[in-house]
This record gives C-alpha cells, structure tokens and sequence, in this order.
C-alpha cells in the first residue's frame, strides 16, 4: 500500500468530502493561503475557493459558534482550532451550544459539524500550545471524540466524522503529522467507535491513544526480547468507546495500562481503570497501571519536556513494574 | 423605506397582544407553582420582537436568549408547544427537556431561546453564513440584551458577520438592565449602537416602545441584509416592565425608580391608541383580538396540562443522532 | 452549635477575610446591590463598599482575567462565577492563565485568588445551568479544587482558600445553600488537602462529594437498618486529594462505591477509581461502584431531572448491588 | 503634551538598537539550531515597544504577546535572563519552562508575555484594578496586535477598564497581518482605533514607525490614565519585516508585498537620521550604542550558554506555591 504522511492524509480526507458534498465547508485561523498551521489544508483553497475554505478572524467563539449557526441551517461545517489549548476560548460554544442544541431542542436540530484540532507535546510549545485535553470533551455528553494514531485512521476517521450527524471533537496530534503510514488508495472509511487491536499479545493490555500508540508499539518490540507479551489496543473514538475490544483484551490478559500524553490525574485513563475495575474486575491479576504526563504545566526546556511527556521507555517500565508486582 | 401597512400594523398589534398574554399567564402558572424551572418575562419589550419579526418569514432565523418567550411567539412558534415546554410535557418544543430557556423550532427558523448571555450571536453569524453558502436570500435576526453587549462572543459573532458582509441583523433590546445592573455601570458608552462602529457596520438607535419605529429600521436592516450589503447593529431602547425573573421584585438595585416613567409608553396601549386614530382598530376589534387571544391561550394552557409528562427513557434520547 | 445556612456560612467567610485583609475584594456579577444570585454576598456591599464588592458586566473572560491581573499586583480578589456552566465562557482565562503563569513565569507570580462558582443540578435549570464540571479543573495542573458539602466546611474551606497562595476553584452547591448545618462562632479554618470521615463503617466506602454527601448519608441510615455499615468521606477538596484517608479506609473495608452529580464518564469519580484499582488492589473485595449522572445533558423536567441526577436510591441500590457481587 | 527631551530620544534609540540586536541574535541562534521551540521576530515594530515604555517605571506594568521580546527589552528586562530563557536554561526569567512566549518578570513590572492571542489584555485590565485598589498611581500597557483585536478577551478587557476608568492604555500594534490573514480579511473596520468609541474611550491613530509620535501618543495616555482618567486605545501602524515566525517567508499570503514599502521606513534608520539632523547622535555615538549593544548581547549569549539546564526535578516545582 502507498505509504504518505498523516498530515496528507488529513487533507485526502477534506478533498474527498468537500468534492463529494458541497455542503461541507472549512473555516479556522490561516487555513487558506498558509494551508494551515500544520499544513492540514494545504492546496484546498485553489481546489474550492475562498467560500468554502475560509480564513477566520482570531476569534475562537465566533469559529465554533458559525461552525453551529451553519450546520444548523443545513451545512457540514470543518472547524479548525488551531490548537487544543486554544479550545478554551471557545469552550462554551462546543460545550453549551455545540454539544447540547440537539438535547435541549428535544432532537430537532442539524448539529453535522466536525471541530478539528491537534494537541500534544513535543516541539517546546510550553504551557499553552501542547496540551492534551481529550478528557473535557469526553465528559462532555453530545460530543463525540476521535483521537487518531495513524494515517490511514485519520483518514478514514476523518471521513466518517464529517458523515457523521453529531458533532465530533478530532484531535490530532502535532508529531503524528510528519509520519508516514500505509494509506488504501481506495475510499475507506473508519466507523467511529470502532476500536482497533495494533499488535496481539497475551500478557498484558495496553490501551494507548494517539502519539502513545507508536511509542507502545516501540516498547512492546523491545519487550517481546524479555519475553513479555502485549497487546495493544487503540480506541481511535474516546466515545463512543468500543469497551468490547478493551475489555476482552483485559479478560484475556489479565493486566492493565493505560498510557496518554494528557496529565493523569483526571485525564481519560482514569475512565478506563474505572471500567475495568468495574467491567473486569474479576479478570485482573494485577493493580491497573497508568503511564500518563507528569502533572504539571508542560514546560518549554526540551529536557523537562521529555521528562514530564511520557515515552517508550516509560512504558517499558510501567509494563515491567506491573509483572514484578504479581 | 419600507412602510407600515395596515395589514403588517395589525399583525404587529396582534402579535404583541398574543406576547403580552403569554407572558402574563405563565407568570399565573409559575406563581401557582404549576411550571418548574425559572422564567425571565419580556412584558414591556414586544414591540421590539413583533416590529422585527413582522419582516420575517420561516426561513429566516432568529436566536434569542433566555428572555426569549416573545420572540418565539413573534417568529410563529404556538402557544401549545411552547406551554407545553413550560410545563416540561412531551408535547412541547424541546419534548420537556429545553424549558424556557431553550425554546426552538427549526422548522420556524428559531434556532433557539439561549441560556448563555450573548451564546447566540455567534450562532446567527454562522446560520447568517450558512445561508449564504447555500446561495439563499433569507436573514437571521439576533436578538440579545445590553448586558449581552459586553461579552466576548458578541464581538466575535458581529465581527465575523461584519467581515464577511453576512445576512444577519443584530437588535440589541437595550432595557438598561443587566440582571440587578443599571446600564451604566456595565458600560460607559451611551449607545450600544456605538459598538457598530468597530466593525464598520450601520449602528441604528430605534425607540423600542414605538412598534413603527421599530418595523422600519428592522426593515432597513433586513433589506440592507438580504441585498448582500452586511449586517446592521439595531438598539432598541426600551424596558423590561417586571424584575429580572418572576419573583424579582427589581426593588434592589433601582428598577422601580426607572420603569415609572417607561409604564406610560407601553406599546400596547400606544400603539392601539396609534391604530385606533388611524381607524385601522376599534375598540371593538380590540377586544375581539384579547377575546381569541385569550381563548387560544386557555386551549393552549389546558392542552399542555393535559399532555402526557416525558417517560424516563426519553432522558436519554436526542443526545446523539446516532450511537 | 449555632446552625446557619450553607449560603450564610460564605457571607461569614467572605465578611471575615474582608475584615481581617484589606486586599481582599470581590467582584462578579450581581454581586453587589442583589447580593448574588444566590444570595451569598448579601450584605457586603453596605458593609465594604462599591470598590470592594464590584459589579462586574457580564464579561466572564473580563472577570477572571481582571481577578488574575489584580492578584499579579498584589491583591486577592475572589471572583464569583455565577453558575459553573459559565466557566465555559472564561475557560482560557482559568486554565490557560491563572492555573499556569506561576509555572510559565518560573514560580515568579502572585496568583493568590479564588474563584467561587455553584454547580449541580435540582431546580429545573436545565442543560446550561445544572452542570457539575469539577473534573475539568482537576486536570489542570496550577489549580486547587474546593468542594463543600456542608456550612461548616463552606465556611472553614473558603478562609482557607482566600489565604491560600494558590488558585482556588471553589465549587458550591446551589441545593446546599438552603441547608442549614452547624458552624463553630470562633474562627476556623478548614484545610485543603483533609479529608473528613463524615460516618464510620466496616463494610464498605463511599466517597461522595458535594450534594452526594447529604444523600449517602441517608442511605447509608437506611442501610444500617439492613445491617450494611458504610463509611463516608468527603474528601472535600479534590485537588490535593487526601488519598490516605481514602486508602485507608478502602483497605479497611474492601469495597469502593463513588458517587458525585456530575455525568459518569471521565468524571472525578474515574479518578478515585482508578487510583484504588492501582493502590489498594490488594484490599478490593468487589467491583468499584460509581454512582453518577447519567450520560446526558441535564434536562429541565424535574421527572427526567431527577431520573438522570443521582439520589439516595441510586446510593442504596448501588451498595446492594455491591453486597450480591460477592 | 509631553515633549520628547534628548535624553528619552536617546533612550528611545538604544532600546531600539537593543531589541533589533536581540531579534537578529536570536533568528540567527534559532536557525544555527540552538534555541528550541519557535519565535516570533519584532523587527520592524521597535519604536512601538520603545516609544511607549519610554514613559514607564519599574511600577508601571505591561502585559504582552506572543512577539513580546521588544516589550520585555523596553521594559526593563535583561538580555541576559532573556537568553537564558530561550536557551531554555535555569538562569532564565522563568527557569527554563516558559520560553520565548513567557518570559515575565513581576519585579520589574512584565506580566509576561503571552502565547494566547489577546490573553493579556483581561489580566492587563485587572492589574490596573489592582494598582487603583492599592492607591498606587501606576500604569499598565497592554500590548496586543491587530488579530487580537477580534479576540472576545479584547472586548471584555477594554470594556471593564473603560467602565471602572482604570488607569490602563491599550497599544494595539496593528502590523497589517494576524499571522497569514491581512487584516482586511479579518475585520471590516478601518482603523482599529475606532474600537475605542465602543467604550466609550478616546481612540488613537499613530504612525508605528515614528517613534516620537508614538511617545508623544504614548504619554498623552498614560498621563490621562495616571490622573484617574481611564484608558486609551492606541493603534501604532506599524510592520513586521519578517514573517510571522522565525522560518515563514511571508510569501504565501502577501507580506513581502507590503513589506517592501515599509523597510524604507525602518525607525533605526530613521530616527537615528533625525537624532542626526537635531545633533542629538553623531555616527561615532551611533556606532558606540551599537559596538555596546553588541559587547552586551554576546556577553548575554554567552551567559545563557554556559548556564546549566534546569534539574529533572524542576518540572515539578512553581506548579503551586504550597501544596
Ligand atoms: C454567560 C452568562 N453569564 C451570565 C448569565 C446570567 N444572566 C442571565 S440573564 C443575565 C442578564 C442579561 O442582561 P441583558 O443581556 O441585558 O438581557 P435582559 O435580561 O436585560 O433581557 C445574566 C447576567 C448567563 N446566563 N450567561
Ligand atoms: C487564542 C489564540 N488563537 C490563535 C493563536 C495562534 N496565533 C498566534 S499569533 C497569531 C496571529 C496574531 O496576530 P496579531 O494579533 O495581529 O499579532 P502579530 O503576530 O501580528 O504581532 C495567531 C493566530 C493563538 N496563539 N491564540
Ligand atoms: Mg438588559
Ligand atoms: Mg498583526
């Protein structure tokens, strides 16, 4: 299969649907000329112009709220939030308006809109340009939240958020842009809720999402060596949340860690422990790990940043500390 | 300019009739205990919602906010669903889970009474957008408070409308209150219309307690919207006749010393005296409106207290279109 | 004791501090002349002045940011957001400002503030004016979370926190103020970071917060009669977390039930869990047990309203549930 | 009006070089790969940052942006703690953890850059409540750009200080570009000067290229402000030379278009042609302030390389000031 970036495959996925419905529509901070911040809407200005491709004023509010206001008369709406942190500025319009409409108007309201955004650490961005805040959008009921770890997911997922009749919250992650991935040339799409198995093993579950995945992957070839054993489970949608695969991973398994960027306390993992403390409970052989940010601000120094971020080797120890334990 | 017919000078009398019931009967419901929740009325203010809204057809939008009764009512929405709404039944609007706050009817173009201060001006910047992309001629209308006029989302919503030349008409319903604060200590400009200014659109001050005057600046407006000319800031200067919320007395913070002298322009009496001496109204036809207003207010109380409550499992409906 | 009203014991707070620190101010909306929306500023106005207790314009970002900005130069405002929900509004200013720039800045910043707010759901407010979004800000690092549950701790907590030299966001209740409870005369501070066994039991642990306390305390008589003994605790402030007195308490009794009005779904709760099901996994018995919200937003009927909040039976059922999982 | 002497010209002039000097130390250490993160260049906007805090004391306060090396300098900031912070070493204003976008030292009055557009104009707001509260007769500058002047946090922040006449002046740097997005495209407005009259406030035009104009400005609102008279809303135009970080060539959306016309203007040239001309500067004085400037800032550099990283375990401390 073509392998091409997940930045590529973010805008495949815009050309696709924008050439196929033309009520779709994009609008964020310099996506025309500049092609985005991170070079997700590269090229799409020239293909459908400057009404459906739509540089915005610095006004994060207004962003959402004409993301809403058009959906709700009938459009598709692809918001871009230039970055995650930025969410907060607009986080009453996705979470008072965008997520509730539906709800409070008693089911009669065109709520297809898609918020794009990208989070994560890794460039020393400091405190207000790499966070990870999946876990507020989550709780959140109305929203749905995909998180994808892969080209080809961001594809497909892509495609099927902007399908999707609810609003999806689609973070991507600012180091997964520049990495390759197999990509079908073919029309795929990715059914929201669907959670993915990136690697088999039989002693122990990991359930990692976005940049997580791959630095799993890592530790987990490395662990094969010692003769350890993981699985790896993907979610790709936070919610809906595909608890089936997780939790026959945990019953097969019988071990648990759970591994994001986001700071841990109160971040998405701990919504996963509690599932399986409660779901599975009667499978776990050990205490549930959590391999998440330390919890702190994320600092600018590159050598606090890698420290506070959790990486490999931070899942290796984390899988290491759980099989001593037994 | 565009002039006030008979016909429209009727409806708008009618309207505001139908507003002015509606509010002083849900103000009898709730003080009876029989609607939960709470209630924000907006006797004092229905020649603003009935002038504007006599421009409108069904496809044009509104959002309005948690005063949000009349206009709802001047944008179509009936009696029945909306009491309903009020006495949570799943007859009403929002099947019981919206109440007052949250009144909406798509279909009517009423995207929604809001329960965040200045929530949907950003909103009708966007439906204003998306009309525009879908290449059709209609309008949306935005209505919200003085108060509203110092959140951060109103200078987004206009500015974004401004600079894109959206067809959407922003009416300020300037009732110098802001909850329990007086205008004046929540801003230090005189006119709200002034703010237009910042995002080089037409700013209008239009007497709010004069149905004329209102119908033919929202016209203008509309007009000057609908020709792809760009959204105009309308103040409509007028008062809230009650506190706040039902059971606010307004003694508090001043609202007694002020809306005295506002008592005497009320545009119901005004505006029939206007019609009345005009011979486009008598007395007569005067009651016969109160008459089938009220007739249908009382169908509609009785046809929402009969209506059937929401059942449990309703709770967790139309959170998703699909799961 | 002298008892007096929840909303009582934050005018005695407020007042106090007011008192006692000249750089103590309020502002909010409505706070001034009407005494808050809840009423719990009544009185300061005449007592401290206009440029003490400030009415604010419905400016939410305005209003934090202003707070944070006077703290900078030296003062401790206690902001009032009127409803939690509104936070939305002001999210930037709190999480991205307030929470970090004493760590962005190196540890050189007075960020000595609070932000009083009221949460919860119970009086037909519907979906914009019923949430309970504590998990929000116990992610973030740089903020202190403060969750009374009765007049004596609204009272003590609130001292604490106006002397704190942290940001506190503190959540009241807006069924609580209406409930009277007994508040010591002399002065007393409360600290955050404890804890309280608000009823001993060996069978098993609830951890409740804010409104929850009230209704586990209530089911918990009730099955007493059935001869089921249940410890209680209010950890009442969820950052930082008395974890020990949590894990103790779990170690003693072997099971875990929480309950908070807030939705289920990454909610705090999740944290709770996931930190038993990691620390004291040795000591569970059962399942972990959380009794929360359901999955929606809060609708305005009071039937659905309080089909969809947990209450006492939600409690009782729950910890039955519990008893036959063994 | 408050005069500009000899010695604030010549202050004027050497923070200009200072910071122009940073700006080119700093774009060449980024691209020689010893600076992490990104930056974001003042060159072309120092008689801003230098015209205005030329008027400032160690009390009067600023807040900044995400181009906030100028105002750091301007204020008062040394190169030497500046560096460090990009070096992202433990001698830096922050230790390391805040970066190019935070560096902030209450102490000398910089409450901090500010990587959220329009972030600071709120907190600048509330310092200026503070300062009034605590009977100190100071001032604070907020600096911001024309893109933030969409921002809902710029309405709020004004608006509030308008209110409550606090003694702030807001100094918008309108540079013509919100990252890629001309300012045409942005908002509709001419001047965002005209911003002011939505508060209410006086609204002010001034070249950003002039320095004395921007003093002259800059003074007539900060003395306005000190006597208790409320803030000003000061629009510099002005230009970034460069793109809008350290590594955009600006060519995509227009700016090496406009920029061209704006170089001829550049304030060191120009206003070091002025000082000339009034015999204020001689070429010999010009080339020690610049042979200072240089001794001083690769001094700084070499400080802030020899300085340590901070400790694995300073990511977890300042998070709170007791816990
Ligand atoms: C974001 C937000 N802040 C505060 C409130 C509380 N609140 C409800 S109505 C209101 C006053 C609104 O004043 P105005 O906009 O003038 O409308 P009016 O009530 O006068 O019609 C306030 C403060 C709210 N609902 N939403
Ligand atoms: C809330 C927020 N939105 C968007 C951004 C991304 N961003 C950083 S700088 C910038 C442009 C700012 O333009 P302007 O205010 O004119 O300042 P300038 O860069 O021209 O000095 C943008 C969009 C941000 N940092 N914060
Ligand atoms: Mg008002
Ligand atoms: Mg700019």
């Amino acid at each position: 299969m073509r392998e091409i970036l997940y930045r590529e495959a973010i805008i495949e996925a815009l050309d696709e649907e924008m050439a196929r419905d033309d009520s779709v529509f994009l609008l964020g901070e310099d996506i025309a000329e500049f092609g985005g911040s991170y070079k997700t809407t590269v090229g799409l200005l020239d293909k459908y112009g400057a009404e459906r491709v739509r540089n915005t004023p610095i006004s994060e509010q207004g962003i959402i709220g004409a993301a809403l206001g058009a959906a709700l008369v009938g459009m598709r709406p692809v918001a871009e939030l230039m970055y995650i942190d930025f969410s907060a500025v607009a986080m009453d319009q996705i979470v008072n308006q965008v997520a509730k409409v539906r709800y409070m108007f008693g089911g009669k309201a065109n709520t297809s809109l898609v918020i794009r955004t990208q989070g994560g650490a890794g460039r020393s961005s400091a405190a207000q340009h790499a966070q990870s805040l999946e876990a507020w959008f989550v709780h959140v009921p109305g929203l749905k939240v995909v998180m994808p770890s892969s080209a080809r997911d961001a594809k497909g997922l892509l495609k099927a958020s902007i399908r999707d009749d609810d609003p999806v919250f689609f973070i991507e992650h600012k180091l997964l842009y520049l990495e390759k991935g197999a990509v079908p040339e073919e029309e795929e799409i990715i059914p929201i809720g669907v959670a993915e198995v990136k690697r088999e093993g039989g002693d122990l579950t990991i359930v990692a999402t976005s940049s997580m995945v791959g630095k799993s992957l890592a530790a987990a070839e490395e662990l094969e060596k010692e003769g350890v054993s993981c699985e790896i489970i993907d979610p790709r949608t936070l919610f809906p949340l595909d608890t089936e695969t997780i939790l026959a991973s945990i019953r097969k398994t019988g071990r648990l860690l759970i591994t994001h960027e986001a700071v841990q306390r109160c971040g998405w993992g701990a919504e996963i422990a509690a599932l399986a403390a409660k779901d599975a409970f009667d499978y776990l052989d050990a205490p549930i790990e959590r391999v998440c940010a330390k919890e702190t601000p994320v600092p600018f120094s590159p050598k606090l940043e890698s420290y506070v971020i959790p990486g490999k080797d931070d899942v290796i120890a984390g899988v290491r500390g759980m099989l001593e334990t037994v | 300019m565009i002039r006030l017919t008979k016909a429209k000078a009727l409806w708008i009398y009618e309207t505001m009739v139908r507003i002015r019931r509606f509010e002083e009967r849900s103000i009898e419901l709730f003080q009876a205990g029989e609607l939960p929740g709470f209630l924000h009325a907006y006797i004092g203010e229905e020649a603003v919602a009935a002038g504007v809204c006599a421009h409108l057809t069904p496809k044009d939008q509104i959002t309005s906010t948690h005063r949000g009764h009349g206009h709802m009512i001047a944008k179509g929405l009936h009696y029945k669903g909306m009491f309903a709404e009020l006495y949570a039944r799943a007859t009403g609007y929002c099947k019981g889970k919206g109440g007052s706050m949250h009144i909406a009817d798509q279909d009517l173009g009423a995207l929604g009474a809001n329960g965040i201060v200045g929530g949907g001006i950003p909103i009708a910047a966007g439906a204003a957008l998306g009309l525009k992309l879908k290449g059709e001629n209609h309008v949306v209308v935005s209505f919200f408070g003085d108060g509203a006029s110092n959140e951060g989302a109103f200078h987004e919503g206009i500015n974004i409308a401004a600079t894109w030349k959206l067809p959407a008409v922003f009416v300020c319903e300037n009732n110098g209150f802001a909850e329990s604060t007086p205008r004046a200590t929540h801003q230090a400009v005189q006119d709200i219309a002034d703010r237009a200014k910042a995002y080089g659109i037409p700013g209008i001050v239009v007497d709010g307690m004069d149905p004329q005057a209102v119908f033919e600046a929202a016209g203008e407006a509309i007009a000057h919207a609908r020709k792809g000319r760009g959204p105009t800031l309308i103040e409509a200067k007028t008062m809230r006749f009650l506190g706040h919320y039902v059971g606010d007395p307004g003694t508090a913070y001043g609202h007694d010393k002020e809306v005295g002298k506002w008592l005497k322009r009320d545009p119901l009496i005004t505006f029939a005296e206007t019609l009345e001496k005009k011979k486009w109204l008598s007395k007569k036809s005067i009651d016969a409106i109160h008459e089938k207003v009220n007739k249908e207010m009382e169908e509609a109380i009785e046809f929402a207290r009969k209506s059937p409550e929401p059942e449990l499992d309703d709770a967790m409906t139309d959170i998703y279109a699909t799961v």
